[in-house]
């Protein structure tokens, strides 16, 4: 059963692997992801999440549970926060557990790929000149990337 | 039923959501957009290009051409950016 | 420059990923991947790792260089323990510091691909009956795994 | 030059590492090989499939072909199994 959180506070991904891993000895392989909000060269304040309350945590479970079906995990964490983050700060984690390393990779790969274009959150960017910027547009990119699963 | 928006078609329009009634002739998101379109100049700006328009059913991504009955809740916002 | 470690005790993966990431504000995904010994069912009573100790770094060090030369990376960091392991210890931690997460988790999985295959490490069995058990053989699904990188 | 053995290599040989002279005429890695299998029946043991044998130069992977000349170091192990 995967772990999902939505949260304004941050996490600590040390403590989620150790809930993970603890007393077990059939896990080989422990991947983690974390997504940091970045400064952009210096051009950006904080980046404000904004989230649809209601489906952010369905949607994930869903995209959990699709991970869970296409490979033999033992654990999966992802955990989202909201709200106005400073460059540094942590964003998103994905914690993926597995006896091999393959399945423990392609399904962090996978959980991030889909938490990109089907999570329901929004970034906003507050520049350090006190302006409010623009939202961040989807990229393409990240489009393609969730294609190659199928 | 209840709308909601999110990022900028929420400041476009101008609410984060409200109570609306289409009627029957409204069967399916994409008709949906089209009527709130109508309802003024915010909903106009809001859903002036359709195509970029993302739509939740009860908390469920779907397609424009998905039919609304039975929905209780319908939301709309642009591409997402998480992660 | 990579943070390259071959030592007997413990690692810390969160401590190294704070080292990485402190002060830092182009950074945008962080991936760190966890090699943990398995008991295979119970069998296991530890794992020992023996290791090249004059070469081990050497070659680490090298795929390591390669790895930041494919990729744009603002840090790596790799530590492979050797001696022997219980079941549920860790045996080798790699992480990877991007500003993108598809650069960042490339990285993560050609490093450990190349660790895997060629830094000089070799596992032997200790079983629970107390008898020394077999080397652990190499596996054909690594040596593809390596040569997808060309 | 100075010889290493690793793990089953090490265990059937019986020693860690030593001293070695091999002949002007044995010129790449596996021609040094061939002339450890005869130095006794524990080389033989240990190098009897020689295609498995992985061998380093100076603590730099290397192929059966390559040049002993100029080294210090020759190590002979079997595939990794580290990570």
């Amino acid at each position: 059963m995967a772990v999902i959180r939505i949260q304004r506070e941050d996490f600590n991904a040390a403590a989620e692997v150790a809930a993970l891993t603890a007393g077990r000895t059939d896990i080989g392989a422990v991947v983690t992801f974390t997504g940091l909000c970045r400064a952009e060269s210096g051009k950006l304040a904080a980046l404000e999440l904004e989230h649809y309350a209601g489906m952010a945590e369905e949607e994930i479970a869903r995209v959990a549970a699709e991970a869970e079906a296409r490979w033999p995990l033992q654990g999966v964490v992802a955990i989202h926060r909201y709200g106005k983050m400073a460059p540094g700060e942590n964003i998103v984690l994905v914690v993926t557990a597995s006896s091999h390393r393959v399945a423990a990779f392609e399904a962090a790969e996978f959980l991030m790929d889909y938490l990109k274009t089907r999570a329901p959150f929004w970034k906003k960017e507050h520049l350090v000149d006190g302006s409010s910027g623009d939202w961040v547009e989807a990229k393409d990119m990240d489009d393609r990337a969730m294609e190659r699963w199928g | 039923m209840k709308a909601v928006y999110f990022a900028w078609v929420r400041e476009r329009i101008g609410k984060t959501g409200e109570e609306i009634s289409p009627p029957d002739n409204v069967k399916t998101v994409g008709e949906l957009i089209g009527w709130l379109s109508a309802k003024g100049e915010e909903y106009a700006y809001a859903f002036e290009k359709p195509d970029v328009i993302r739509a939740a059913l009860d908390r469920t991504h779907v397609k424009h051409d998905v039919a609304i009955a039975g929905a209780r809740e319908v939301a709309f916002f642009p591409p997402m950016t998480g992660g």
